[in-house]
Order: C-alpha cells, then structure tokens, then sequence
C-alpha cells in the first residue's frame, strides 16, 4: 500500500501544475490590477509602479511564475495585499468556522439521507416512496438563494428561534446558537438529492443475487436490509461522501455572506473581488491539494468497505 | 499491502467526532460584560486593518479614529463643520500667505500601554508626528494617502527621490519643510499656498504614531495599533469581529457644548447625557462587519446591535413612511437621525473617448443630451429610494463652498429636450434599425461599466438603459469586478460609469480636484482637460475660504455644466436608526464614528435586547 | 416412496413492462420423493427455475403472481399458503438454495465464515463461536482445502469452484430435507462442474436430503437424477425415472433434446433439430449418417501460425510493468475448408489466439501466415486487404450486435467499408440473399437485433461476415449460449456454408462435445500453453496428455447403463 | 445510415417501419404518466418562451405601466408605502437657474434648439395603482418579467447544457475510447478543471471574459452561456469517459473492427448512438443545474444583463424585498421556476427510465 500511496502522491504532481498554471493564466494575465485596488482613490503612476514593484507584478510573468512554484514548494504564500495578513493565517483561520458549518452538514445529511432512504428503497414502489421522491424532486428545484433568504426571514426574524446572523469565538456558542439555521438549510438543501441517489444505489443492489441469496437462508427483511443491502450500498455512498469531502474545506460562500460566517467562501469571493492574488493563489492549491488527498484518503479508505479493492 | 484490520464505517464517524472535539477545544473566551456597557454594531463592509498611513477604507479609518488622536480635530456639534484642537494647542492659521503651518501638541499625551513600551510610559511629541508624515511617502507601506504629501512640503520630494535613488528609505534624515522645532512643536512649509492643507491634520489617519511601535509590530502593523486615543483593539478577528476597550490610560475628553444648536433636539439631548462627563463612555465596543444588507437590517431588527448607520434604501419606506417613523418603529421607541451625507454621486463620460469624449459643439451636445435624457427623479424616487437630494453640483451640502442656490436646467430630466439636441447634431438613426446613428452614419452603442456584486450600480445601469433607449440610444451595461472597474476607469478604458466620493474635509476642492486636468491618471477619471477650469483651480488653492473663493469654484460648477464631462447624480441622505437606550447619539458628517460621544442606559439596554 | 414435496396445479405469472402478462409456468405438477434427486430440465423460458423459486417464494415480489388452486406441499404444509415467518423458518433449515452464479450469489463485502455461520447462527442456535468452528467443519465436508485460513476470506479470493462450495456448504449447513440446485455448475468449467456433481451427489446420499436439480444439460442430468422432469414454455411435457426418459423418450420434445446435442461418440452428418421431431418429417438419413473428420494430407493450407504470443502488461508499483503471458508460442496450421477446434478452459488463451491472429489483439511475437504473408507485420493498411478475409462470430449474439443499428445497417457496414458491389442497389440485394442463405426472412432487413431471438442474432452476425466473403472465420464460443435446441440449428448452418463455400473454421469452444463434433483438427490448451494438436477423433480416443484425459473424463457421459444397474 | 436506406427506393416494397429504440423509448414514456405530465408541463413553458421569444407574449415586459411596487390584484387595498414617495416628487427650488448662456458654446443655437424641443411631443403613461401579480420597484409587470425572465433562464440552461454536452462528450468518449496518451491527457484536464473550486473557476472564467476585448461581442447573455458552459462539462465528461470505456470493450466494437470500421466510425457511428440517451439524460440534468447556477451568477452581478431579465436577476432583486413585504418577484420568479426544473427533473427521470429500463 506504501508504493499506491507514493504512486498517487507522484501523479498529484502534474494535475498540482496544471492547476498552477490555470490559475496563474486566469488571474495574472487577465485580470484586473491589484496595484489600483491598493493605490486609492486619488493615486499617480509613480505610486502604482511602486506598488507594482512591491508586488511583483511588474516582473515578467515566466519570473512571476517561478516566484508562485516556489510559494507552493515553501508553503509560504507571503501575505495577503490588501491586507497584510499572513496567507496561511487567513487561511487558517477561516477554516474553521467553514468546518464548524459543513462537517455537521456532511454528517447529518449522510446519517439522514442513508436512514430515509432504507426506508424508501424498503417500501419501493409504493405511495410513499412515490410521494417521498417527488418532494425532493420539488425541494431540488428551489433555488438555495430563496431558501437562504426566506429562512432568515421567517426562522431568524420572525419567528426568531435563530440569531439573523453572527458568529463568536467560542465553538460551543457558535454551534449551539449560530451554526444551526445554515446547518439545518444546508442540509435540508443537500438531502434531497443525496436522498434519491442513496435510493438508486439501494434499489441498486436489492436486485442483486446475493440479496436472493440472503433471503434463502432465511433472513428477515429487515437483516437483508439492514446487513447485507446497507454494507453494499455504503461503497457507492462513501464514494459520493467522498466527492463530496473536498468540498466542505470551501464551504459555501452564500451562507458566509448571508449569516456573517467568517469562513474561506467568503474569503475566496472577497479575495477575487479585490484581486488579492497570494489569496487566491494560495486557497486555490491549498483547496486543490486537499481535494487530492482526500480523494486518495477515500480511496484508501474504500479498502475497509470494500475487499475487492486492491490497491496497486 | 492488504489492510487486515476490520474497519467499519463507525471509524469514519469517531474520526469525524474526534475533529469536532478538537475545533471544540478553541479557547472559548467568554468575555463577560457584567457591569460594563458594551455598545455592538455591524460595520456595511470588512475592514483591512488599523495601521493609519497604510488604510484608507472608512471603516479602518472610523476605528483609527478611535485608537489615535488627530492633532486636530471637529467640534462634535458645530454645524457647519469647525476645526477645533485636539492635542494640539491651538488650530494654526495658514502663515507665510498659507505655506506654512505650525502645531504645538500639549504635553502629558502618553500613548495606550502596551507591551513594546516595556512597561515605561510613553508620552507623545513632535517626531511622532514627523514620523508619521513621511511614512505616507515610504514606498514600503504603499499608502493610499501619500498622494496628501505629494508636491506639496518642502524638500519632501527630493527626499523620496533621494531615497529611492539610495535604495533606503532613512527616516532620520531631515526634511526641511517637515521641521520638528523642538519636543512638542512641529511646523510644516509647503512649496505653493494651500489652505485646504490644514484639514489633512484632522483626517483620522493623519495621526501621530509611536516609532518603536511601527518597527516593533513591522510585520503585523496592521493588527497591533498604539496610540493615545480612548479606545485600544482588544480583539480582532479579521474581517467578522472587532473589539474595542476603553483606554484605562486615556486622559478624557469633554463635550464642547458652545457651538450647539439650541433647537436641535439631537444637541440637546447629547449635552444632556454627555455635558460636564469625562469622556469616553462605553466601556467596550464590538463591531461586526456584515455585508449583505437583509442580515444587517434584520440583525439590528433582531434588536442584535444598538443603532443602524446606513441602513439600506430599500428598507427605508417601510420604517419611514412619509418621513415618519412607522407605528412599528413607534413602538419600539426607535429614533432615526437623517444626515445629508458629504457625498456626491455622478456618472463619468470619458472625455478622451471618440463617441463620448471631445469638446466640440457637437460632443458637448451629445453629453448634454444624454444628461437631459437620464431621468434623476427616478433614480432619487427608485434607486435611493427619496433618500437623496439631486447634485447641482459636484459639492455637496455641509462642505465649505457649497453654493445652495446653484442649479442648471441643464440637469433637469427633459427627454423632449435631449431628442432635439441629437437631432440637431445629426446623432439620427440613419440604418433604420430603430436606434439613434453616430453623425458619420456609424451605428452608436454605448457602453456603462458598472460594479458587478453591486445592487444599486446595477440599478443605475438598468435605469440609464432605459432612459437611453427612451430617447433612441442604444446602451449596453457591463457589469466588471471592482478591480477590474478601476483599472479600467484609471487607463480611460471606459465611456461611462459610475462613482461615488465622500468627502476626504470639507472643502469643495477635495471635490474639484477630481475634473482639474493634471489629474487626469490621479482622479481625474473623466480625463477633463479644459485650461479655463485648470486656471481657476490653481487661483482657488491660493486663497483662503472667501466670497471670492465662492465665486472661483461657481465659474468651475458653470463650466461643469456647460461641458457636462459628468452626469451629475445625487447626494445620498443616510437614515440611523437607534435604540432608545443610546443616549447623546449623533453623527458627525466627516467623522466615521460616534463611539466617543456615546452612552448606553445600561438597564434600558438588557431589558430592550431581551424583548 | 414417501414425498417430500408435491407441486400440485402450479401456475405463475409474471407482470411486465407495460402492463402486459407473462405465463412463465401453466399449471405444472411434480413429486419430489424423500432421499431422490430429481432434475429439472428444459430450456431457457421453459418455467423450471421459476417453478424451483416459487418453492420457497424467492419470486420478485413486484412481479410474480401465483395462480390460485396451487399448492407447494412440503411435508403436507401448503408453502403458498404460510406466513412469512414461517417461510423464513424453513428457508435455510428445512429447504436450501444454491444458484447458478456463485460470484454474485455471494454477499462481496463479508468474509465467507460471516456468511456460513450466519444461517447457523440463525437457524440453529449457535453462538458465533460454534458458528464459526462449525463453519470451519462444513467447508472441510464440501472439500475446501485449508479451512480455517478460508474462513476469514472474501468471496473474491477463491476461485469460482470454491465459490459453488462454500454456497453449498452454507446450504447443506442446518441439514436440510430439500436441496434446490438451480443450474449449480452452467457457469463452471468442465472439470470443476464434474467436481461439484460428485460432491452433490456424496452430500445427497450422506445426508439424506432430496435434490431438486435445475439444468438445461441432459448429459448433466443423466449423470444425477433419479427422476427427471422435462419443462418446455412452461409446460411439463414428461416426467419419469431417469432410466426410462433416457432410454424410451416418449414425448418427441424430449426426443429432440437428447438428439440435438452433439455427443463425444456419434457424429451424424447433420444434426437433428426440434422440428424433426414435433413435425411428420421426423429423422432423416443426414442425421444418421456419420461424417468423416480430419485434415488429409493434401490438404491447402491457408493459414499458418507460428509461434504466436501474447503478453498483457499490468502496471504495477511505481514505474514497474509485469507481463502476464496470456498465449505462449502457439503454432498450427488451418487447412481450406476444415475446422480447427480450439478447446480449453476458461484463462487457458484459446479465445486470445483468436483475437491476436487477426490482430484485435495486438501480437507480443510470432508470425500469422496467411496466402504466405505475414499478418502480423503488415501496415495499418496494408491490413486492410485481408481484414475482410479472416471474419469473426463472438459468443455473445445479444453483445455483438450494435442495438442501434437495423439489421440491414449491420450487413450494409462491411460492404460499405470494403467497397463491395458496386451501389448501395446491389449491395442491399446482396445483404437480402445472405439473410435467405442464413434463414432469415427478408423483412429482418428493416429490424433492430433487439426483436430477434438469440440463435436469430447468431444468424445474423454470420450473415455481416459473409458479406465479406472470408476465406477464414472464427467462431468464438460462437454457439455456448445458445439454448441445445437452437445450438444444433446454428451448427448445420455453420456446416453448410462450410460445405457450400470451403471456408475454414477456427471453432474456440469449451464444450468438448460440440468441438469434437464440428473440428477436424482439435488444439487443446492450458494457461497459454498448447497441450496437444491433432486430428480430432484421434484425440478423443486416444489422448496423449495427461490434461487431455482429465478433461475428456470430466465430459458429464449422459446416461449410463452401469448406474441402472 | 438511415437516411441512406430510406433515400433507397428500390428496397421499398417490402419496407415496415420497424420500432428503433427511440421509438420504444417513446412508447414506454408515453406510458409514464409523471413523465408526460412533466413534458406537458415543460412543453408548456417552451411554448411560452417562444412566443415571448417571437414577441407574442411579455413584449412589453420593461413597459413601467404600474406604480414603483405596484399591488398584485389580489391584494388592492394594501398599503404601498413605496409607491407613495413616487408619486409626491418633491418641486424644483423656486430659484432661477443660473445662467451659462457666456460660456456655452451651444449657445448660438439656443433658439434652434428650443423650437425642435417644441415639436417633440412627449407623453406620459398613466402608472396602475395595482398589476395581475403586482410591479416591481419600476413598476414593471411581475408576471410578465417572470415569463420574459423564463425565457432567458430556459435559453441560458438550455445552451450552456448543449455546450457542456458537447465538450464532455467529446472529451470523454476521446479519452474513453482511445485511452493511453490522450486518455491521460484528458484524464489531467478533467483533474485540473475539477480541483478547482467550481466558484472560484466561475470567477476566474467571468473576470476573464469580461475583461477581455476579444469577448466584446460576446457579452450578455452568451457570456453566461460560456461561462456555464466551459466550467460545468466535468460531470459530463466523467460518465461519457466511463460509458466509452464499456462500450469499447463490448463484442459489437469488436466486430465493427473486425469489419475494417475505423476508429472515428467505431467511436461515433457505433458506440455514440449507444450512449446517446446517457448524453440525453445529462443534458436535461444539466439545464436544471445550470438554470439553477444562473441565479447565483446574477446574485454575484456577473448574470444576465440589465437589459434583460433572467429568474435569477429576479430573485437577486427579491433579496430585499420579501423583508418589506413585497414578496410577489420573490414567488413570481421562485415559483415559475421551482415548477419548470421540478417538472424538468421528473421528466428527466422519466425519461432515463424510458431510455434505459433496466434501472428502476
């Protein structure tokens, strides 16, 4: 397993490059100039080269690229431009308030995602299972924004069982007052279509034959649900939990802006907005070196679900 | 390679839980406000950091205010706006014609404690001062401000220059227009007369700094301001709290209460609670930055902060029908404090540019055309929801030269008479598409940039699409990312756009300067470049405020109007709302905070957050 | 004798798509005596396994519908009839099912032990110890070597023979009185399917259980039961002692089925299908005359190979590739209007050989001499000329079959691509008299392959390679999933277009009989080796290997007289 | 292929229309009652959006023909503070304006341009005090916008879908089907693409064509289109890659090779048709993904632009207008489209069923 794993750290190289490279075309050629951002509102040509000069930005762009791979290889990012902050403080310190959010989304969204749909894929064919599916078809069709807006509306205003927003230093408050409205949406959002895909993977193997087989020795229903179905499925759900892992380290940028999470999505957005390059930079392979690892983390862990895996 | 070990899903989930205790275990710093009174309020936008010379965004600026002191400063009540000291003895006048300005901060102002003092009390002096002036021009801290030392002090110049040339920036090297003349004196001579100059002195970002704790903090002086104002940063989490506390070291202040106005309600009540205390009193200030303005509304509806600054137009009609607070609001015993902001918003015609730029007749008429054709009222009426006045000129009111009795038909929404000016100028449709043509026969479209993440802009630029369609011009609206929005602007690669300007001091030069030709690449995003208005605006600086000075900047305003390089837009009217157990609010309009002139009816306030 | 179980009046519907019905089985009726094994046998879409399932009630539940009036009598008790705790009871302990599919029968993702010692965990008691050493002394009993080790496997690390044994051993487990086999060995290799015969047979006698034994194999049949029941479209068509079945057939289906299938020790000219016995026809001379095989000496040889292999590469570690020989130096010759037979078991290359010398595969060495040039050496296309003249038929006629493209697509394409006649005109007209050739009515011209039966479909894809006109065609397992009865038609027609156009036949197979019957020259091979070529009679009667003779004896003999006595 | 038999008139006489795969599809989704609820639906929203398209219905959308926040009928009596403030504008000061006729260079031509001003008549729409389903801020028509809005949405999914389709398809079945360098190539394309963060590569696409003068008539709604469709093809790109993979190994590739087919005719006359209703079903999955993406452009202000409206500028603008009360865009836009994509969805599924009855 050693050799799988260093073989997968190998291929991470160029997929890492590739990602450099995009991200240093899109932003250092095309967009807009941090100098100007920085400069202020009344500002002059000697003041934006200097700026300019500070940055880097005036070097030739193979040199800026050279300086980039060597923040990558150094894990220093230097600091943020509009700023000053430490990247990797920036980035250390937003991530956890998006965890704070997103981990319990993921948890709670797989728990009751897998539980409702035994519970469908058991009753399959019936009006309940008809009728549940077409209330996750009509709850996918809702945009999150409206949900994200009424939501605070009526949970945090209105009725007021939510703070409208905010967040504190200690887990404990924010987990106990703020994080449950996002939490709660998020994976009210989520659920439904995680829901009707753990369905399709449960129908999925109650076809199967070992599934006639379990029946054959006699086994309850509910044991060949519960043992043999449920141990199946969990090989395609941990693979969809594992696409989408990666993604609670971004977070989502609509709930940071609309319940004042300081967390990386927002970061990410108000980074882009104000051409805060080492930022972006930084999020970006930090993000994507995540995603890779957690990938190979799934991979790995698929050993322990499923015994046919062979790592090689 | 094969993993023998048995592992079951519920390992995921002990991992998962095993993350969560760890997050669990954050310091969990429960600052507890037993007796203190804490005043919270959500900021419109994040800050980026509280090192005076390196920030220029408002709520950086606003909690600067807080943490250092100006040598000078406004009177809290007077209106229109007066200069009064404020570690400074005296407010000089311009001497030597207004080149030369000279301040004598009163001694026994000792800086907040803090750890880079080790322990020793340190008192403020005149090389702080200096200090601070030339680390504006230090290409290392890229100040926005350093444009209000440019070509302006003495020998500053050649001392950037020298500096630059030597590769190092020495601050021990001295400048002779920038004079420290002994411990508590220091005096400024400038090149050419100036006397807009004083007010830079009471920016709150033209302050005084302690050198040991610049160099001290230099990796992180954004996170670590020492001064002598009464609050010092207790907390900060960049970009979602900020916490100030009382400064135990803070010597007080007072409220001036001489030039109050005896009818105003507002004066009244802040020399009430306020008159004859020490000040500061709020013990610890907690600011949120939230950017979307449905939290920020409903939070402070949620009764979450004390008071709303800005609160945004749209809620506006509902809280103040007519102008009056609503039943609702009634109830609640909420205030509003209405301020006319110092602020002016126009739409920019790049005058460089072959459709809309250009000074001959014909350009002048299609620029005018296209004001006469941009329906205002409905920008006050929709956009800023009635909380604007219409701009009658670049100055707004409350700013020393603003002229009430200026204003131009030229700016009043008359699309009878905007279709006749391009008819007159040829600007016809010619291919018979149904839009207006370029007089050459061209097809005509033009183009508005506006800011991408931005309600209001996008509201304008619907609003200019509409009137333009209306009178037959096609238009189309081009929504760009703020930094991209500013190069473009800066380079001129742009025909129209919109912006806005808050007073930097209430001068209407600070206002001026933005059409004064050399600009152009500075601020003159307009790239206006007309001699006759250059020549008025060097005679203006030259002279003190004056009948004739007022005369200068009319003939300006004239020739504004007349070449029409902006549309001229509004000056917003901003609503704050407050609770009623915020005693002596009122809000300066070039200040950012009231923070210092403030108090909370501690039991009012629990009692009112509980409801 | 005292039954076990009867099947009275039993009768199964099936809903399907679209609301329409499905008579799977029509009221059928059978006895399972105590301690007897009785097979049921029919072909594909006869009803037997659904009438074996709706025993235990094991029918998709959405689906099946049970005709009123039947009754499932084990011991006296209506199973139709019992709840389904009562079902769940006697599942697993009074009655017990092995499938045909050991792979997937098998839950993948718990060990072997887990799955054994659940039903005894479940039906008799046990603590997960004693499970668990009970477990370990079952799969020693159906002869899994090293037990204990095996206990802690996955289904996926044993071999499929282990496989069926350990579905066996989870069977046999709570010592059942019923036994339902449904096709147990169909998806083994010969010689473990004879391993699996003989251990159900030595469990059947030592502990005391009935049998009920489902296959489409008569041979298979004659080597076990004591009573067969022969099913057809659901219907019983005749039931009695093996003895009797085998040696006076009365019902002409079962006639057919013994007849149609290829036997090692007769060799007719033609082989005699269904229809020769349920018309008036009835047999004619081709199906008694015996027909001479192997190559002569003056035959022209149109295809030499020499040395031929095969090499996968799996990458392994970091940088590190192994190969894996898949065929190793096979060399023989294929005379002009002969057959090659090319048997082994499943891994041992045969289909390999096939697809490298016409270079589906590409060859790691060796040469593929076709009208002297070597094959695997030429260009792209230069290859191109002799494509059309080397044509394959695969195994699978519902995969080989682009579902997309109407019947007449598929046997335009090649002529298209080889330009051949001279207009789309002629080339229809020509694609419509291959169809006649290979018995298939014009009008499948405009179809889908979808609306053809499996034995239709084989027609056809050799129809697209008689587009081509090939001088060689390879037929892999091209007749192994075909019902016995269709199997035998698609050889006569293999036959006659061999006869009628002397093209020469590569025949990869693992049906030793059917090999036997169609080759001329006979190449058996092992794990990428070549054990033995020879001319095919030779072979059969007197092999020289040692592998040779262990699969011939594995080739289930049908009935034998010796068992009756 | 087909269209060469057909086109074959010689073959004629004995020619029946034999039921292809579609034509079964078709059969067993005309079965599926959800299903053609679901295409009735949707049938009827892109019939409307044509005639909003062809000016029909909706031409009048940007009309301002009721007051700022104008009631919906329903509710006549209810206070419209907004509209209040509207309507009482405020009169110029009394003072004269001020004279520029000295420095004016159009002075010359006052006279001119005062009689021209004369003759242009200009006429003010009455204002409604109440619409169908109420005004927007400017007093346009909601319902009327939510249909124009639909048609852009539709327009952008549709099109950003058939772009996404495209690309991954392409890609996929290239890399699916030739596998080695190219399949590895392919395989660091799609790695990189999906490394990124989705919203930050939105971000990264939307600055780059708006900032590059090359996409200067390329902007509006097209613009979005790419930018949807550029980013969003990975999904796409996967299952096509993995359905070229088992298809490329089945028996009837084998024998299209066998037959001499070349690799172009094996890969997209053989082995496409036979993924096509995977392609089919992705692109249906992806018009309600990407219909929904497009609101959350519009809340970053990189949607559609101001001169047209989309359900997400709509719901953009909503943001603030459920808190005064004025929750009717809100529903308008949010309802109009929670039915399209839930019928769109349903119909997806049904159609997946129909295509592919083997999944239940």
């Amino acid at each position: 397993m050693g050799a799988y794993i260093v073989r997968r750290l190998w291929q991470m190289i160029p997929t890492l490059l590739g990602v450099v490279l995009l991200i240093f075309f899109l932003f250092n050629w095309v967009g807009g100039d941090p100098a100007l951002v920085l400069a202020g509102k009344i500002t002059n040509a000697e003041q934006i080269e200097n700026i300019r000069k500070q940055l880097g930005v005036d070097q030739p762009y193979w040199y800026q690229l050279w300086v980039f791979i060597k923040q990558i290889v150094t894990f220093d990012f230097g600091r943020s431009w509009a700023t000053n902050e430490a990247v990797s403080n920036i980035l250390i310190t937003r991530v956890g308030p998006t965890l704070t959010i997103m981990i319990p989304v993921l948890l709670l969204e797989t728990i009751i995602g897998v539980i409702l749909a035994i519970g469908v894929a058991y009753v399959r064919g019936t009006l309940t299972d008809r009728i549940t599916m077409m209330i996750c078809t009509v709850a996918m069709s809702i945009s999150f924004l409206v949900y994200i807006i009424v939501a605070q509306y009526i949970f945090g205003f209105q009725l007021g069982w939510f703070p409208v927003q905010g967040w504190s230093d200690s887990f404990t408050k924010n987990i106990v007052t703020y994080a449950p409205l996002p939490i709660l949406l998020a994976v009210f959002v989520s659920l439904a279509p995680s829901l009707r895909l753990y369905r399709s993977f449960f129908l999925d193997e109650v076809n199967q034959d070992y599934v006639r087989t379990a029946r054959a020795k006699g086994l309850s229903e509910k044991t060949v649900m519960m043992k043999h179905v449920l141990r199946n499925a969990m090989i395609p759900i941990l693979t969809n939990v594992g696409i989408s892992l990666p993604g609670i380290f971004v977070g989502s940028f609509l709930l940071e802006t609309f319940f004042s999470i300081p967390g990386l999505g927002r970061e990410i957005l108000t980074a882009v907005n104000r051409s805060d390059f080492p930022v972006i930079k930084a999020a970006t392979v930090y993000l994507a070196v995540v995603t890779m690892v957690v990938n190979l983390a799934v991979d790995v862990l698929y050993k322990a679900v499923d015994p046919r895996v062979v790592l090689k | 390679m094969r993993w023998q070990v048995r592992k079951s899903p519920h390992d995921w989930v002990t991992l998962l839980f095993a993350i969560f205790a760890l997050l669990a275990l954050q310091p969990a710093t429960l600052a507890h406000a037993a007796e203190k009174k804490t005043l919270k309020i959500a900021f419109r936008a994040a800050e980026t950091g509280f090192d005076p010379q390196k920030i220029e965004d408002r709520y950086s600026v606003g909690i600067c205010e807080n943490i250092f002191d100006s040598l000078i400063t406004y009177d809290w009540l007077a209106r229109p706006v007066k200069l009064v000291p404020q570690i400074v003895e005296a407010v000089p006048t311009g001497e030597e014609g207004g080149t030369r300005f000279t301040f004598r901060i009163r001694p026994g102002i000792y800086f907040a404690d803090d750890p880079i003092f080790k322990g020793k009390r340190r008192e403020l002096v005149a090389r702080d001062m200096e200090y601070a002036i030339k680390r504006f021009r230090d290409p290392a801290n890229r100040s926005p401000y350093s444009w209000l030392f440019e070509d302006r002090v003495v020998g500053l110049d050649e001392f950037v220059a020298a500096a630059k040339k030597s590769g190092k920036y020495d601050y021990d090297v001295p400048v002779a227009g920038l004079k420290v003349i002994d411990k508590y004196t220091i005096s400024f001579k400038l090149k050419e007369p100036d006397y807009t100059f004083i007010y830079f002195f009471a920016m709150p970002n033209v302050v005084p700094v302690a050198r040991e704790a610049i160099e001290g903090y230099a990796s992180d002086t954004m996170g670590h301001p020492v001064g002598t104002g009464p609050y010092v940063l207790k907390e900060w989490v960049r970009r979602s709290k900020i916490v100030l506390e009382k400064n135990p070291d803070y010597r007080g202040h007072v409220l001036n209460a001489q030039y109050a106005d005896p009818a105003d309600p507002w004066d009244q009540e802040a020399i009430k609670y306020l008159g004859r205390k020490t000040l500061p009193l709020i013990d610890r200030i907690e600011i949120s930055p939230i950017e979307e303005e449905q939290p920020r509304f409903l939070a402070f509806m949620n009764r979450e902060h004390e008071y709303i600054e800005e609160t945004p137009f749209a809620f506006v009609p509902q809280l103040l029908p007519n102008g009056k607070l609503s039943p609702e609001m009634q109830k609640r015993n909420m205030r509003v404090f209405r301020e006319e902001a110092p602020e002016t918003t126009w739409d920019v015609f790049n005058l460089d540019d072959t459709v809309v730029g250009g000074y001959q007749s014909q350009n002048i008429g299609f620029r005018r055309a296209l004001v006469l054709a941009h329906d205002r009222e409905q920008e006050i009426a929709i956009v800023r929801r009635g909380q604007a006045l219409a701009a009658q000129s670049p100055v707004p009111p409350g700013i020393i030269g603003f002229d009430p009795t200026f204003h131009a038909i030229e700016q009043e929404y008359n699309p009878a008479r905007a279709k006749a000016l391009l008819d007159m100028f040829g600007y016809i449709d010619k291919d018979g598409d149904g839009w207006r043509d370029l007089p050459s026969g061209a097809p005509l479209k033009l183009t508005y940039k506006y800011r991408a993440n931005e309600e209001s802009a996008r509201q304008q630029a619907e609003l200019w699409a509409k009137c333009l369609a209306d009178v037959g011009i096609r238009m189309e609206a081009i929504a760009v990312q703020f930094a991209d929005l500013l190069k473009d602007r800066k380079v001129g690669k742009y025909q129209m756009s919109g912006i806005a300007w808050t007073a930097d001091y209430p001068d209407a030069q600070n206002f001026l300067q933005l059409l004064y030709g050399p600009n152009t690449n500075i601020s003159n995003d307009a790239r206006f470049k007309l001699p006759e208005y250059d020549r008025l605006y060097t005679q203006a600086l030259k002279i003190p405020d004056s009948p004739e000075r007022d005369q200068l900047y009319r003939e300006m305003n004239r020739i504004i109007i007349v070449y029409a390089p902006w549309r001229l837009g509004v000056h917003r009217i901003f609503n704050h709302f407050i609770n009623q157990w915020v005693l002596g609010y009122k809000k300066h309009p070039i200040l950012f905070t009231s923070f210092k002139y403030l108090d909370i009816d501690a039991a009012a306030q629990k009692a009112g957050m509980q409801q | 004798m005292e039954n076990i179980l009867q099947v009275k009046n039993l009768g199964v519907k099936f809903r399907l798509d679209g609301g329409t019905i499905f008579e799977a089985v029509k009221g059928t009726s059978f006895d399972i005596p105590r301690n007897s094994t009785v097979a049921l046998v029919g072909e594909s879409g006869s009803g037997k396994s659904v009438s074996a399932m709706s025993i235990v009630r094991l029918l998709p539940r959405e689906q099946a519908i049970v005709a009123p009036g039947s009754e499932v009598l084990f011991n006296g008790e209506n199973l139709l009839n019992a709840t389904d705790a009562r079902m769940r009871e006697i599942r697993g302990k009074e009655i017990s099912v092995i499938f045909q599919e050991p792979m997937s029968s098998l839950n993948p993702v718990f060990s072997v032990g887990n799955q054994v010692s659940e039903v005894l965990r479940l039906h008799m008691g046990m603590s997960m110890r004693q499970a668990w050493t009970r477990s370990e002394e079952l799969l020693n009993e159906v002869g899994i070597p090293n037990p204990k080790l095996r206990l802690n496997s996955y289904p996926h690390e044993l071999s499929g023979g282990q496989q069926q044994r350990v579905m066996i051993a989870m069977a046999i487990a709570c010592e059942p009185k019923l036994l339902i086999a449904d096709e147990p060995t169909t998806a083994l290799d010969v010689t473990i399917q004879k391993q699996i015969l003989d251990l159900i047979a030595k469990l059947q006698a030592s502990h005391h259980m009935s049998v009920l034994f489902i296959t489409h194999d008569l041979a298979v049949v004659g080597e076990i039961a004591d009573t067969v029941v022969v099913m057809q479209n659901g219907e019983i068509k005749e039931q009695g002692a093996a003895k009797q079945i085998f040696e006076t057939p009365q019902h002409p289906y079962t006639k057919a089925l013994l007849m149609c299938r290829p036997s090692v020790s007769k060799r007719p000219m033609r082989l005699p299908v269904i229809d020769d016995f349920m018309g008036a026809a009835g047999l004619q001379p081709a199906h008694l005359a015996q027909r001479a095989r192997g190559y002569a000496a003056d035959d022209e040889i149109v295809l030499e190979v020499k040395n031929l292999s095969k090499h996968f590469q799996l990458k392994e570690g970091l940088f590190k590739k192994r190969d894996v020989p898949a065929v190793k130096d096979a060399s023989f010759k294929l005379a002009r209007g002969k057959t090659l037979g090319l048997v082994g078991e499943s891994g041992s290359g045969k289909t390999t050989v096939g697809l490298t010398l016409m270079r589906l595969h590409s060859a790691s060495g060796g040469e593929v001499l076709f009208d002297g040039v070597d094959l695997l050496k030429l260009s792209e296309r230069d290859f191109m000329k002799y494509k059309r003249r080397i044509q394959i038929v695969f195994q699978n006629p519902y995969a080989s079959l682009n579902p997309r493209f109407t019947v007449g697509q598929i046997l335009l394409e090649p002529m298209t691509i080889h330009k051949i006649g001279k207009d789309e005109q002629e080339r229809v007209q020509m694609a419509m008299a291959l169809l006649k050739r290979v018995g298939m009515p014009e009008v499948s011209f405009y179809k889908y392959p979808h609306e053809f039966s499996g034995g239709q479909r084989q027609r056809i894809a050799i129809a697209r390679c008689l587009t081509m006109k090939p001088d060689v065609l390879i037929c892999d397992e091209s007749v192994s999933a075909l019902d016995v009865s269709v199997q035998a038609q698609v050889l006569n027609l293999l036959q006659d277009l061999q006869d009628e156009y002397k093209m020469s036949y590569i025949f990869i197979s693992h049906d030793l009989a059917v090999v036997k019957y169609i080759s001329d020259q006979v190449m058996v091979m092992s794990d990428g080796d070549v054990v033995e070529v020879a001319n095919s009679d030779e072979i059969y009667l007197n092999p020289k290997q040692e592998y040779t003779k262990k699969l011939l004896g594995s080739i289930p003999k049908g009935w034998q007289e010796d068992k009756a006595a | 292929m087909s269209a060469v038999l057909t086109s074959n008139t010689t073959a004629a006489p004995i020619h029946q229309a034999s039921p292809g795969l579609w034509t079964l599809a078709w059969r067993r989704l005309k079965r599926d009652k959800v299903g053609m609820i679901s295409l009735v639906v949707v049938a009827f929203f892109l019939l409307m959006i044509v005639g909003s398209y062809t000016g029909l219905i909706a031409r009048n959308w940007s009309k301002e023909v009721g007051v700022s926040y104008a009631n919906p009928s329903f509710l006549a009596g209810a206070v419209n503070l907004e509209a209040a403030k509207t309507e009482s504008r405020e009169g110029a000061a009394k003072i004269p304006y001020v004279d520029l006729s000295d420095i004016d260079p159009l002075a010359p031509r006052y006279k001119e341009w005062e009689e021209r001003t004369a003759k242009i008549k200009v006429t003010e729409t009455p204002r409604s005090e109440t619409l169908l389903f109420g005004g927007d801020k400017w007093g346009r028509d909601v319902l009327q916008k939510a249909i124009k809005g639909a048609q852009t949405s539709i327009f952008v999914g549709l099109f950003a879908a058939l772009i996404a389709t495209i690309i991954g398809t392409t890609l996929g079945a290239l890399s699916g089907y030739l596998g080695g360098r190219v399949g590895d190539l392919m395989e660091w394309f799609y790695n990189v693409f999906s490394s990124i963060p989705y919203i930050l590569l939105i971000l990264a696409f939307a600055a780059v064509f708006a900032s590059s003068p090359a996409m200067a008539d390329f902007r509006g709604v097209p613009m979005v289109i790419a930018i949807l469709g550029l980013t969003g093809w990975t999904g796409i790109y996967r299952l096509i890659r993995a359905e070229f993979i088992k298809h490329g190994s089945r028996e009837y590739v084998k024998a299209a090779e066998a037959i001499g087919a070349s690799h172009g005719r094996r890969m997209f006359v053989h082995i496409l048709p036979n993924v096509s209703h995977v392609c089919l079903v992705q692109l249906s999955q992806h018009v309600v993904q990407f219909i929904k993406a497009e609101v959350i452009l519009s809340y970053l202000g990189l949607g559609v632009p101001v001169d047209a409206v989309s359900w997400g500028t709509m719901l953009a603008e909503a943001q603030s207008e459920l808190v005064i009360g004025k929750w009717w865009q809100l529903a308008a836009a949010g309802i109009s489209m929670a039915i399209l994509v839930t019928a769109f969805s349903m119909l997806t599924d049904s159609l997946r069923d129909a295509l592919d009855p083997k999944i239940k």
